[in-house]
Parts: C-alpha cells; structure tokens; sequence
C-alpha cells in the first residue's frame, strides 16, 4: 500500500505534482502554508499506484512515498 | 517637512505602483521626492518595498532607515519594518491579511481591510489603492486631486481600471477617522 | 514504514530560494540523489555558477567553490587537476555556460578535462530577471528583446552541444528534458552516467537539460513545461550527441 | 524640458541619447540591467544600436570597435563586470579612443552582493587595467547630475579622446528622482581624423596601442600625460558645501554618500557646530587644491566613503600632511544613515 | 608591358616582418587583390589581432583597428554595426581566435554579424615563439608540449569551422588551405566570396586558412607546406563547411 | 646547495617546485613564457600538474580551482593578462584563497609593447580588480631576490589565505644571474580547513565571496581590513642603502630600478655626496614609515620608476608632506641608464 | 611571351617559388641580396609558360609576372 | 671591474650560447655576472643580441647602454653598437661577414674572420667560439681553463663537438696579438 507523504510547510503550491500523477490522487488544499502557499494535500490516497511520478517531479522535496509490502516496478529511478 | 515612507508587501500587490504614485504626485506638487526599491534577493518570490520620500528641501538620503510612514501589506512586512520607525511614526496596516498590530507603543497604527475594501468595491487587485488612501488621508500633504490625477495616468493604459482605482483610493481616504486607530 | 521515494541525504534540509515551480530544485535533487547512490558524495566538489543556482551550495550537501560568472569549467579543471581523486562538477546555467563562459566549457570539453556539467538550458537568464540569452528561442519575448527575440539581429538559439559534439576529444555529451515524467526519470539516468564517466576516470561529460524559469517566461510551472513540450523541443533535439564509447 | 520622474538607470539611458549617443552594447549585471532594457526599446526609434553582447569582454570591446569608427558610444556595467573589462579599458586610453563608461558600483570583492558601495574607486582612478593611464571619472551625487554629467561625459571623451567613466552606486541606479534634461547640441569642430572611416582620398588611419620601439611607446605614454595634465587644469569639479572660516570638520564626500553627509552636517550646524563638505564631482582629475584650501580651513578632516577607505588616499595626499585626515566607512552595501554619520562626527567634534 | 600578375594597390609596397616562406604573406596578398577587385578598400577596416600579424596594418592599405589579443570580432561587430556601410574584416591566428577568442568569434558568428573573418590555422602560436595552440596536431613537438602534444592530457585539435558550423544562423563557413597553387587558387576565390557575401549584406563569413609557421615547426618553408599536405589535412577537412545558400 | 646560473623566468618556477608547488596553471605571453617553457618539462618529473589554459582567465580560474582544493598553485603572465585576471583576482582575494600570482611588466597601456616597466604598479597594489581588496606585493631586485621570494610568497600566501603578487620587469625574467635555492620546508600547521576536500566526516566547506546578507558582506570586508592591517604590522619588507644623516637625496625606488639608482648613488657617494635609498620590497605592505624616517634625513626626496608616477603616490602619503617629493620616471620599455639617473640626481643635489 | 618580373631586394630566399614553378624556370641565385638573403632569380625564361604560380606562392609580393601577347588562361585567380 | 659586454649577430649563429659560456665561466669564476639578451621584436629573422656583465662587484643595470665590448657577428650589429661604446671600447668584428670597421677612432678594433677560420678548422657553425677566443684574449679577466670548461659543459650533450669547438676557441684567442688591431 502505497502513501504519499507530504511536508506541506515545504510546498510551494507549484502543482506540479498535481498534473504528474496519473492517478489524480493529488490537489491543491484550501489553505495556505506559514509561507503564504496553497500547498498540495492528498485528495484520493486509495487512488495511489506508488508510481512516485509526484515525488520526482517535484522541485521541492516535498513529497516522499511511504511503502507497505512490495512496490510495482514501474520503473527505475 | 520630511516623510521617510516604506511601502512594503509582497511582489504582485501594486506596492511599486503606488509608491510611484505618491512620488509623482508629490513632484507635480513641487515637493522633492525619491523613489527606491529594494532590488535585493529578497526580491524573488518575497517582500517587495520601495522607500519614497516626500520634502520641502532636497532629499538627502533616498535610503529610508527609520521610517515615518510604513504601509505593511503583509505580515513580514509589518514585523520587518515596524521595529524600525521613528517614534510616532504611522503604520498602516492591511488587516485583511494582516492579523497582529505592532507591539510598539509609540506608533500611531491604522488598519484598513485593503483587500476585503477592494473585493468589494469590485477589484480585488486594487487593495493598493485603498491603502494609498489612508496613506494620503494621514499625511495628506499633497493635494487629493494630484493624488487622483497620477492614479489617473498611471492606470493611462488600461482605462476601465481607472474609476475603480479612484473610488478605492477614496474609500481608503475616508475610512480613516482623522484621529487615530480605526478597524 | 519503508519509503519508496525519500529525501537524498546529499540534500540538506532547508527551504530553496527557488521560484514556486521552477525545475532547479528537480534537478538539484537528482544530483544529490546519484552522489548519494554511487557513493561519492564524501569526495565530491561542486562548482557554483552566477545565476539562480549560485546558493546551490546552500542545498546540496557536498564541499562547494563558487565561480565567477562563466568560469566554472576553469575552477573544476584546476580542483581536478591538482586533485584527481576528487569528482568534481559544474552546474550551470545558459546565460553562465552558453554566454559569458562558452570559452571555458568548450576548452575543458576539448582538453577532455574529466568533470561533469550539469547545464540548465531555460532559455533566459533567471537570476538578473529575464533578459535574452543565447539559448532564448526565436520571438520569445524578455526584457532584453521586448518584441521577441528577432533572430536577423540576435542569432538563432545556441546549440551548446551540438558545438561541443563536433570535436574530436572523447566525451559523453547529451541533452535532455524534465518537462515530464518519463523525461526526468531519463535526466535522473543521465546525470548518473555522467557521474559514472568520472568515476571510471573516462572522459569529459556534459548533460544539457531543458529547463523552465516560469518567473521570467511569464508563464504558471505546468505551462512552462509544456512550453518546452511544445517549443523548446522543436529546437533542441534531444539525444546522446556523443559518447566515448562511440570515439 | 519639463521634469519626469525618471530612474537613475533610465535617466543615464536617455541622457546618453539626447547626447546624440547611438550606439550601447552592454552585458546584463544588477543594478543597473534596466540600461539595457531601456535603450532596446529606446534606440530603435532613434536609428541607434544596440547589442546585447556575450559578455563584459564583448560588450567594451565592441564598444573599442564602435569608437574607433568614428561613433558615439558607451557600456554599463556593475563591479565585477567592470573588472572584466580592465584590459579592453586600457586599450580603450592606450588608443586614445573617446568612449563612455558607466559603473554603478555593487558591494565587493569577488561576487560580493548587489547593494550599493563606493569600493571601485581605486579601479577607477588608479587602475582599471595595466599600464600609466587615467580615465576621467564623473561622480553624479543624484539622477539630475547623473543625466546632466552623461551629456558632459560624451563631450569630454571627444575633447580628450580619452574614455570617461560614469561612476554611481546602486542607489543612483535604482531611485528616481525627478530629472530635466538639458538642451544638448553636440559641440563643433570634433575631430574624427583618427577615426576608420575608410580610406578614401586618404592615407589609411590606424587605431592603435602597440608601439614595439620602446621611444614611440614612452611618447605615446608622455602624450597621455599630457593629456591628463590639461584635465587636471581644466577638468576638475567639485561641490563646496557650508565651508567657512575655522570649521570644527571638514568631511570630504562623493556620489550619494554626500548627500546623506550634507544631511547630517545641517543638522549639525543648525545646532551650532562648524561642519562643511567638499564633494569631489571629478574623481580624477581629483579636487586636491580645494580639498587643501578648505581643510586649512578646519581644525580636523575627516572622509566619508561606502568602502574601507579609497578615496582617503587622494585626500591625504591632497592635504599633504596638514592635517591627519580621518576615516569613516562602512562596506558591503551598507549604506550608512545620516544620524550615523552626525554621530561620527560629533566625535570628531569633541 | 602589360602585367599578367602584378602587385596589388591595396598592399603598401613595404617588406614584411613575416620569416621566410611564412604564408601570412600569401593570405595578406589575397586579402588585398580581393579588396582591389571588388573595388572596397576605401570603405573596408580590418582588424588587427595580437599574434604574427599584429602588424598587419603595416601592409594591408586599408583602414585598421588593432584588437586585445582575441576580441577582434567583438570589435568588428562593434564597428560594423555603428557603421553598416563599411567593410568589416578581421583577420585573426587559430591563438587569437580558436583559444583566447573563441568565445568572441562563436558568438559573432552565432548573432550573424555581417563581418567577414580571415582565419590563419598555422597550428601554433608564432608571435610567441612556438608554443601550442589549440589546433596543434596530435604528437606535434611545441615549446610547451616538448614531447609531441598528448591528446590524453591536451584534448584533440581543435575545429573551429566545425564548431561553427554547427549553429543554426546562416553563415558562410569554410576551410581551404595554401600548400600548392591549386589551392592557394581556391583559397582566393573564397575569401573573395567571403568578402562578396558582406558587400550583399548577406551573412557572417569565416574562411579557416590551414597556413604554415616554418620557424616555429622547425621545417623550412617547403616542408611546411608538405606538412600541411601530408599531416594537417588528416586532421582539418577542407571544404565549405557552412552556405548561406543552404539554409 | 650550489649556485646556478638561471633565467629568472626560470628561477622563478624552480623556486616555486622548490616551495612544494605543484600546480601551475598559465597562458604565453612575452616576457614571460619561459616560465611555463620551463614548468612543462619540470612539472612532470615532480608529479606536479600543468595546463597550458585556453586564456589568462581560464588560467586564473584555474588557480582557483586548485585553491580551493587546498593545493599550492601559482599563475604567471604580463600585464594585458594580468589585467583580464582583474575580476578573478577580485573573486580570490574576496573568496580568501592563498595562490601566487606573478607579473612580468611589460610597457604598456593597451598592447604596448614587450620591454621591461613598472607602471603596474597600481594594477598590483591598489586595484587589480573591483572592491576593497589587496594582494600582498614582493617586488625582487634581481633574480636571487626573486627565488627567494617566491619561496615566501607562497608561505605568506597560506599565512593571510590571500593572493600574493610577484612583481617583476622584463628584466628580471629574461636576464640569467647566479642563484642559489635555499632549503625549503613547507610550514608546518598550515590550515586547510577551509579547503573543498570531500565533506568526509565533517560538514561541507563553501568557498565563496557571496555575501547577499551586507551586514555579512561588510563583515568579510572587514576581515579582509583586518589581515591587511596585520601584514601592515609584520610584513613590511625594504632595504636601505647609504641612508645616513643629512642626506642630500633620498631616492626611493624598488626593483631592478632601485639596483640601478644604486649604481649612480655610489658614483655620488664617492664623489663626495650623500644619497640613499629605500627600497620597498614589499609594494603592499609599503614601507611608509621607514620612507618616512629617512625621508626627515634627508634634503630632498625622489621617487624614480619606469612608468610616468604611481608609486610617487605612496611616497608622498609616507612622507605626509614633510618633504616635497620629486618624480623622475621613463616608460614604455625604456630602462634609464645609470648615468642618467646619476644627472637626475644632480640636478637635485645642486 | 610571358616575363618574370623578381623584386630581388624584397625576396627572403624561402624558394616556394621555385618548387611552385611547373617548368623549373626559376632558381635561388648564388648571390646574396642587402638582407643577407639567397634571392630567387630567372634562370631559364624561355621554358616559362606565364602560369603565374610563382607569383600567386611568394609571400613577400616579389614577383610580378609581365606579358606580351595574349596570356593562357590556365586558371581564374 | 666591470665589463659591460654585447654579443650581437643573426640568430642562429651562436650568438647567445657563447655570452652564456661567458657568463658561466665568470660566475664560475667568482666574478658577479648577469646576461640579459634582447627579446623584443627585432628577434626574428633580424638580429639577436646579448649583454654580458662581469664584474668584481654586484653588478647594478643588466642593461649595457654604453658597452666596453662589443663582439659584432655581422654588420647590422655593428652598425647598432659601435655608436654606443665607451671611449677605449673594444670592438670585435667578424671581418668574414663584414666588410667594414667602425670610423670610430676612440676604439680597439680587432677583426677577425671568424666564419672563414671555423669552416677551416670543420665547422662553419662555429664562427661564435673563434670569436670568444677573441673576447677571451682582449678581456682575459677569466681562467682559460674555466672559459674551456664551460665550453666543454656547453656542449656537454653533443661531445662529438667539443674539441672542434675548443680548438676554434684557441685558435681565436691565439690570433690576437696582445696589442691592437689584427686583421
Ligand atoms: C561578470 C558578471 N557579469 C554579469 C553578472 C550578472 N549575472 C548574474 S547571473 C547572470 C545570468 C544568469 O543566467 P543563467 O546563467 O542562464 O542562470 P539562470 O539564472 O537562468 O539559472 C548574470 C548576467 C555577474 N554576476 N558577473
Ligand atoms: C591578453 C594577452 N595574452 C597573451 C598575449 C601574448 N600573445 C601574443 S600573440 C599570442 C598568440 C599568437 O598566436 P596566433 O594567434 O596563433 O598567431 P600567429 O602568431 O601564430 O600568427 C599570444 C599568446 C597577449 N598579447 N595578450
Ligand atoms: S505516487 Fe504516483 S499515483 Fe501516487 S500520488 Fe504520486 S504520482 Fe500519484
Ligand atoms: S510539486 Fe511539490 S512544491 Fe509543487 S505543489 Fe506539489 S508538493 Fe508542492
Ligand atoms: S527566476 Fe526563473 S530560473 Fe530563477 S528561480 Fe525563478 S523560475 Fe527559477
Ligand atoms: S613565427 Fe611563424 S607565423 Fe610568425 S612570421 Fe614566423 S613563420 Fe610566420
Ligand atoms: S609564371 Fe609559371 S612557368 Fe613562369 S616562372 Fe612563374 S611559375 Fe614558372
Ligand atoms: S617565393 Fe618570393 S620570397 Fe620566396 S624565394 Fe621566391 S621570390 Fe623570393
Ligand atoms: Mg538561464
Ligand atoms: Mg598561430
């Protein structure tokens, strides 16, 4: 089971990661970070393959993917 | 007469703009004046100020170090600035996104709800107006028209924006009791 | 919980002064992330260029010198040829390597100095605020061509590659993309191969990676990305524009 | 003329047009890009060019080749771009071309940072690059004098045929300030025989700096200073500001850095005390006669600079030991306040 | 009589300070008929460089400027574009213009200046007295590769047509050579086109002369030019690397 | 050790082998040369590195480079190249880095020419590039003293973590003298902690000169003040000869000039009159308080370089107006005879 | 009838011309001219075809070829 | 003592090699010395020059404005120094090459035919150490045996050389007769 974890303090509401996930798991919250950002937040967590194409794109480090059991090999990063 | 003013904000909310104003009409009303920016680092994605100065004398430093005036559009910027103004100097504050007043106790404070004002009045982009308003309403030595006029040409390019910058300027102006901290 | 993506220990954990979306920071993490994978962060240099990346330093977790604008490719050859055991790289951008400091890339390229380049081709020079670099494309606006680059007087965009590619010294030159995820997941190889050469002491490898400045192309971040989508890529080709393998 | 509201980077811009300027070539470096930006919308209407170069080295050599045909011409820069072009500078004097040089000055050394110093003053009165040459060094203190001293720069580069450089802070840069330009008619008379114009119905010109006997060189050199002779005869300009009889202090102040001073010395003479100023305008040709007159004047001198101490030099060696001359600085974009400076000086007071 | 060959008007009748059989001479002369021919000399200005043919202005009787040691194409760029009507050309070494001033000439050509570059590939540098350039042929014994020049520690020689050649601006672009009459023939004919494409306002022109130093190769002036036949031309293609015609 | 007869191009980078330098990083230009003709093929019997760089600038970034790994490493060229070195040698001094820089002076401005002068003087102790910045500058009398202080500038170098510049004429590079290579050992304690070694075990080292917060930028300036103040304390070097009481002259020269006037002062001296000299051997640090000292000796004081006036300038500051302070110089490659300077003096003894 | 004109006093002796010349028409003379240099000289004027190759090889402007008559067109130059 | 020397000719023919054994064989011999030859631009293909400096003191200029010695290999060398020399200098002409002597009669003049003698003794090249041997004989304030060992070290890496060399050198000093003019 994948999850995506998210330092929201750390986004910069760029969406980036939001138009990168196929899955559309992601979306931009209401509220704004002490930086002044409408940060990404998880909207559809169960949608969540673990492909991790969020995490790569984003230029912030914002978003690591947390595992439970095996992860699909999509591809090697 | 001397005011060592900083508009202060983030980048985007006409902070520049109306600094500009103010300088130019303090021009057309034979005082001397000065413009500067920041054009630091802070720059990119942060606070944007601008320091303009208003005298009956040449200005010496264009630097503003102890400011007599600040408009504080952002949180950052009131906490940035308020600690340096002289005392009985004149803070306005945005209290739209503003939600603190300056712990000094020797500072005249004003809040205007700039953005909410301006949301209202149909223009959410012109909260720099409103609170040039209340700038002028507090120190108001330069006459209201000159003030009107450079709104006027500054909006010259887009001129379905002007009556809407002028009515937020003068809502601004006249939410401001002449005496005091008003909410 | 096991992480299947987590954060590179060669990034150290603070805030960038990046604009919101800008791909810098995508690429900062991919450096970081093949330093901390083949195990080279420890006696790895970095050279900063003038530009938006110049705090780099900042960020990523290695030993760092700072260039003055353009000349990074001259510090990382006197580093590595004074120190040969450390890996020494360059990251920089197109107004830095293609403009002021061309000279120097293309000399340490030639000499087939063994350093990497990370270049980051965004079409502009971010950091000064959006003035024409050699690399702007035909009729893209910015400060310095407020009508859009006029290309009778200004020059077509420069091919950094392409011109290094042409000589004869071995080197692994190679451009590519982080406008999607199947292309970042391709840089992400190719800076590892460019790390790899130097590890393996093998030659000179430069990666060129179209790169977006949303700040001064006046665009949102998606947007910006599909601009080199839709834009950039009809001219800067990408591809292995040479190998050692191949020389 | 009518005034505008102009910033200093724009005015210098537009004063070098009016100054019937058509040629730039620069290479982007804060705070002073808004130059470029400026003349690439501005000299297409007048039939100027306009160049962005690949670099300092391109952009003043560019600036030689432009000179050297003839034409009007100058660059901007800021600290280390200036720097770069040390060598093409002193080709620019060796060949006695006319050209135009703006540095507005940025904290250094190195990369430094990007606010406003005055540590370039060495680089640009001594040695800006090798061998004995001098620029003529214009130091406006405001965006009025900055217009009005680009229109004069022109003139002088051509009358000398020597480079003249503009040298400003990121203050002047980056403020605006109202500013009125003059009428400018380009004088009478210039002589371009040395120009390469191409030769036609006469023997070819040569722009030049190399004289490989040794004799031809040291003329070329005495020719110079000849040269620099006559400037510091005829050139030199300064500002005197509350100079009287038996003055508590004199400061010795350039560019806005005197201004800030001025601020503080009305201050302090309102209160009674004796302060005057001497604003170097010419940096080089350098004010030393007045500066010496005036701090016989004083019972203490005292110069006020945004570096760790330059321009002191040239003030010492102008008051030849008369009076110790003190120092007060600050560095690295700090720009000090008036109530700082009135500190400084009360201390010289007392 | 009448005159089948004759000196050219555009050549002062002075002797050179050039060493025997040096072909500086050879290209000076060319550059002179050219501008006799198509009757510009009197709105031409050259470009002297630092490197052998400093003193260029000596000989050539058209107007010249002498350029810091590699920036001549920034002057002529300067020059060409304050003075649109005059002829510009620079005539540079492969020290001046392939290592200290390959970033002026790259970019030159890259904004499509109108300028018209003479450019001498002797493979070393003369003036100096024999040290490597960047176009030293590999194993060629210079003062500073005293063993033959290392291609591991040294880089190949470089090919700055090839380079430039490269970029998308139009350009005429060529390499030619003066090791026998057939192409000292050719050569001619190419400069004159090179010159030919300013006086139309067509494009920047570049013609790469493979030349000859026979003091600093330690060759008299006749194995020079086999040399060049016999080596130089493994290395340097001859050839019109670049046409405006083509794109 | 025994001495040889050597080149001082030569002298110059066996000294600096000798100093356990093993990293030289330069571009070709008369008259120097000889000096990376000479590194090339010691270099490698060392295991030291060499390139021959695409440029004075890549040579100079070169040097920083191999500074910032913590390796000894020096640079040579003449002055147009040590003039394009100007921002690099900025970003070194600012950036705190130990390298070595040598000048062959060659007469100039622009391209000059190839013979010996002095009249970088100012490029070397003022203003080599943009910002409050100095080099420390030794300035050898002949080609031992050359040897020697090469070996110091290196020690010095790592001492202040700044750039130390070698200044010499064509003279001194071309000219064979006997030389003698003192042992050498490498200081011990030297540290190195600043250095980009692999952040193995510790955290990062950032080699840098980019301070955009300026309070921390003026603190680097003021560091910076700090180590020149000291060199001021321990560094200054001259030497004095037949300075005595009631001097009729005190000539103040440095370099192989200084080895001529001496010459001519010992002509005097044995007709009967009294001259002497300093000679700074440190340009930066300058030896102004000895200048001074003698200078209170003596009737008259002189300053005679090859260049047309610019370490007259620090003379004068060092004599605080106590003296008047006379010039006499020639340039462009001319070296003046002994007899001449001898009539100079005369003139003045008179 | 084609002549070969020779500067002597200009010539450096450097004999591209004669390896130039298809009919082995020139020759370095024995004489040294005021630069101390071999000069290249005429030695058999009657073999000479009017081919202009000397000419087009000599570096220092020596050689200037004269003609009576109507001159072969081997070549444009 | 003070010999302010130059050795002057065309490049090539040895002219610096022999000032170096010169400069070598005074150090050698405890003299002060220094050699500094021309390197500006006349270099190429014109003539190469070089001043020698022996001396029993440090010696001061390097420069030789006014030699005491002039050894002139070939006759634009003499026409460049003979107008300089010091009243009494010693001019040493290779009459082989040069046709002419000095109309300077402040001078000892010695003529020597350096390039014939050398080619007569099997090696044309080394005109430059018959000529030495002059400088030796009219100088003489070094050893022979030191002067020939610095040839013998000159040549040290073509010993096939050596004694022709020496036998030149000899053959140039015995040539002059202690006093005055030889031809
Ligand atoms: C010698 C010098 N010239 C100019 C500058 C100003 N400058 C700083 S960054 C920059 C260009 C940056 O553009 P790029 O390299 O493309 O990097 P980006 O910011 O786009 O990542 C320039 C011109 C400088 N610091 N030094
Ligand atoms: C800034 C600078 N660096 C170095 C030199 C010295 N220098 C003069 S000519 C030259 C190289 C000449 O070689 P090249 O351009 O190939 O010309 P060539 O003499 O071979 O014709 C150099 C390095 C200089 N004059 N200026
Ligand atoms: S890991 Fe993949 S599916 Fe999950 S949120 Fe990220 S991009 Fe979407
Ligand atoms: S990509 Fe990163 S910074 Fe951008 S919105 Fe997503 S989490 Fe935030
Ligand atoms: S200015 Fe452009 S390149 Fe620089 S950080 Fe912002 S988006 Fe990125
Ligand atoms: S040194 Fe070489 S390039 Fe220079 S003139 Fe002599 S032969 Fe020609
Ligand atoms: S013209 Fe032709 S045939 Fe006649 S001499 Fe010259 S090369 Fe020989
Ligand atoms: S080519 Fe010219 S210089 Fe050479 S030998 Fe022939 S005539 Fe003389
Ligand atoms: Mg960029
Ligand atoms: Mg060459």
């Amino acid at each position: 089971m994948p999850r995506v974890l998210i330092r929201q303090e750390r986004c910069k509401g760029c969406e980036l990661c939001i138009y990168a996930c196929p899955q559309h798991v992601l979306a931009i919250s209401e509220n704004i970070n002490e930086k002044g950002y409408f940060f990404a937040e998880v909207a559809d967590q169960p949608r969540c393959i673990g492909c991790r194409l969020c995490a790569v794109t984003c230029p912030d480090q914002v978003i690591q993917i947390g595992l439970n059991g095996v992860m699909v090999h999509y591809y090697d990063y | 007469m001397l005011i060592q003013s900083v508009f202060a904000g983030f980048g985007g909310q006409g902070i520049l703009r109306a600094g500009q104003i103010i300088a130019y009409a303090g021009m057309a009303g034979n005082l001397y004046v000065s413009w500067l920016p920041s054009y630091g680092p802070e720059m990119r994605g942060g606070t944007a100020n601008v320091a303009v100065v208003l005298a009956d004398e040449p200005v010496a430093s264009p630097v503003v170090s102890t400011p007599s005036v600040v408009i504080a559009m952002n949180r950052p910027s009131l906490e940035k600035f308020a600690p340096m103004m002289q005392t009985g100097g004149k803070l306005i504050i945005n209290s739209s996104l503003i939600d603190i007043v300056s712990e000094r106790d020797d500072l005249i404070q004003y809040q205007i709800r700039a953005n909410d004002i301006a949301q209202e009045l149909g223009n959410p982009r012109a909260a720099n107006m409103v609170i040039l308003g209340v700038f002028q309403a507090v120190t108001g030595i330069i006459p209201d028209e000159t003030v009107e006029e450079h709104i006027r040409q500054s909006f010259a390019a887009k001129p379905q924006f002007i009556e809407l910058n002028i009515a937020c300027f003068r809502h601004g102006k006249n939410s401001i009791s002449q005496s005091g901290i008003n909410a | 919980m096991e992480l299947a993506f987590k954060i590179s220990t060669a990034m150290k954990d603070v805030p960038t002064h990046y604009c919101p979306g800008c791909t810098h920071g995508v690429v900062h993490r991919m450096v970081a992330e093949v330093l901390e994978e083949l195990n080279i962060r420890e006696r790895t240099v970095g050279v900063a260029p003038v530009g938006c990346a110049v705090l780099i330093y900042n960020y990523l977790n290695n030993d760092f010198m700072e260039a003055p604008h353009g000349r990074a490719p001259a510090l990382a050859t006197g580093a590595k040829r004074a120190r040969p055991d450390l890996i020494l790289y360059t990251y920089q951008g197109d107004g830095d390597l293609a403009s002021i400091g061309f000279n120097e890339i293309f000399h340490a390229a030639n000499r087939g100095e063994k350093i990497t380049v990370i270049f980051i081709n965004n079409g502009i020079y971010g950091m000064t605020g959006g003035q024409m670099a050699p690399t702007t494309l035909p009729e893209q606006v910015t400060t310095t061509s407020p009508d859009g680059r006029d290309v009778s007087q200004t020059g077509f965009p420069v091919a950094v590659s392409e011109a290094l590619a042409t000589q004869a010294t071995p080197g692994f030159i190679v451009r590519c993309s982080v406008h999607d995820g199947l292309h970042q997941i391709q840089t992400k190889k190719l800076i590892r191969r460019a790390f790899q050469n130097q590890v393996d002491n093998r030659c000179f490898s430069l990666v060129e990676i179209l790169s977006t400045c949303p700040t001064n192309w006046g665009l949102t971040p998606q947007q910006s990305l599909e601009h080199i989508r839709d834009n950039t890529l009809q001219h800067y080709k990408l591809g292995i524009l040479k190998s050692p393998e191949e020389v | 003329m009518t005034k505008v509201l102009m910033k200093g980077n724009e005015a210098l811009g537009e004063a070098a047009i009016r100054a019937n300027c058509r040629n730039y070539f620069a290479y982007p470096i804060t705070p002073q890009t808004e130059i470029a930006e400026y003349m690439v919308r501005r000299l297409p209407e007048v039939g100027g060019h306009f160049v962005q170069a690949e670099s300092e080295l391109g952009a003043v050599n560019m600036v030689y080749g432009a000179a050297a045909v003839g034409e009007r011409v100058f660059t901007s820069s800021s600290s280390p771009g200036v720097a770069l072009m040390s060598e093409a500078i002193s080709y620019l004097a060796g060949s006695q071309l006319p050209a135009v040089l703006i540095n507005i000055v940025r904290g250094g050394p190195g990369l430094g940072g990007i606010l406003p110093a005055q540590s370039d003053y060495f680089m640009a009165t001594k040695a800006g690059g090798h061998g004995d040459f001098r620029l003529l060094v214009l130091a406006p203190a405001g965006v009025q004098e900055a217009a009005d001293l680009v229109m004069d720069a022109f003139d002088l580069a051509d009358k000398y045929r020597n480079p003249v450089m503009i040298i400003g802070d990121g203050m002047i840069g980056q403020m605006m300030e109202p500013v009125e330009f003059r009428e400018y008619n380009t004088p009478e008379g210039i002589d371009r025989s040395y120009a390469n114009t191409g030769a036609k119905d006469r023997p070819p010109t040569i722009v030049k700096s190399l004289f490989l006997d040794p004799q031809q060189l040291e003329n070329n050199n005495l020719e110079l200073l000849a040269k620099y002779r006559l400037m510091e005869q005829h050139e030199i300009r300064f500002e005197e500001y509350a100079v009287t009889d038996k003055m508590d202090v004199l400061v010795v102040s350039y560019g806005m850095m005197a201004r800030i001073c001025k601020t503080a010395i009305d201050e302090l003479n309102q209160e009674g005390h004796r302060v005057g100023i001497v604003r170097p305008i010419t940096l080089f040709p350098f004010p030393s006669s007045a500066i010496y007159k005036a701090a016989a004047r004083a019972r203490k001198v005292i110069a006020i600079e945004m570096s760790t101490g330059q321009m002191v030099e040239d003030v010492r060696l102008a008051v030849r030991g008369r009076r110790a001359v003190q120092f007060y600085g600050r560095t690295g974009g700090i720009v000090p306040t008036p109530a700082e400076i009135r500190q400084q000086l009360l201390k010289l007071i007392k």
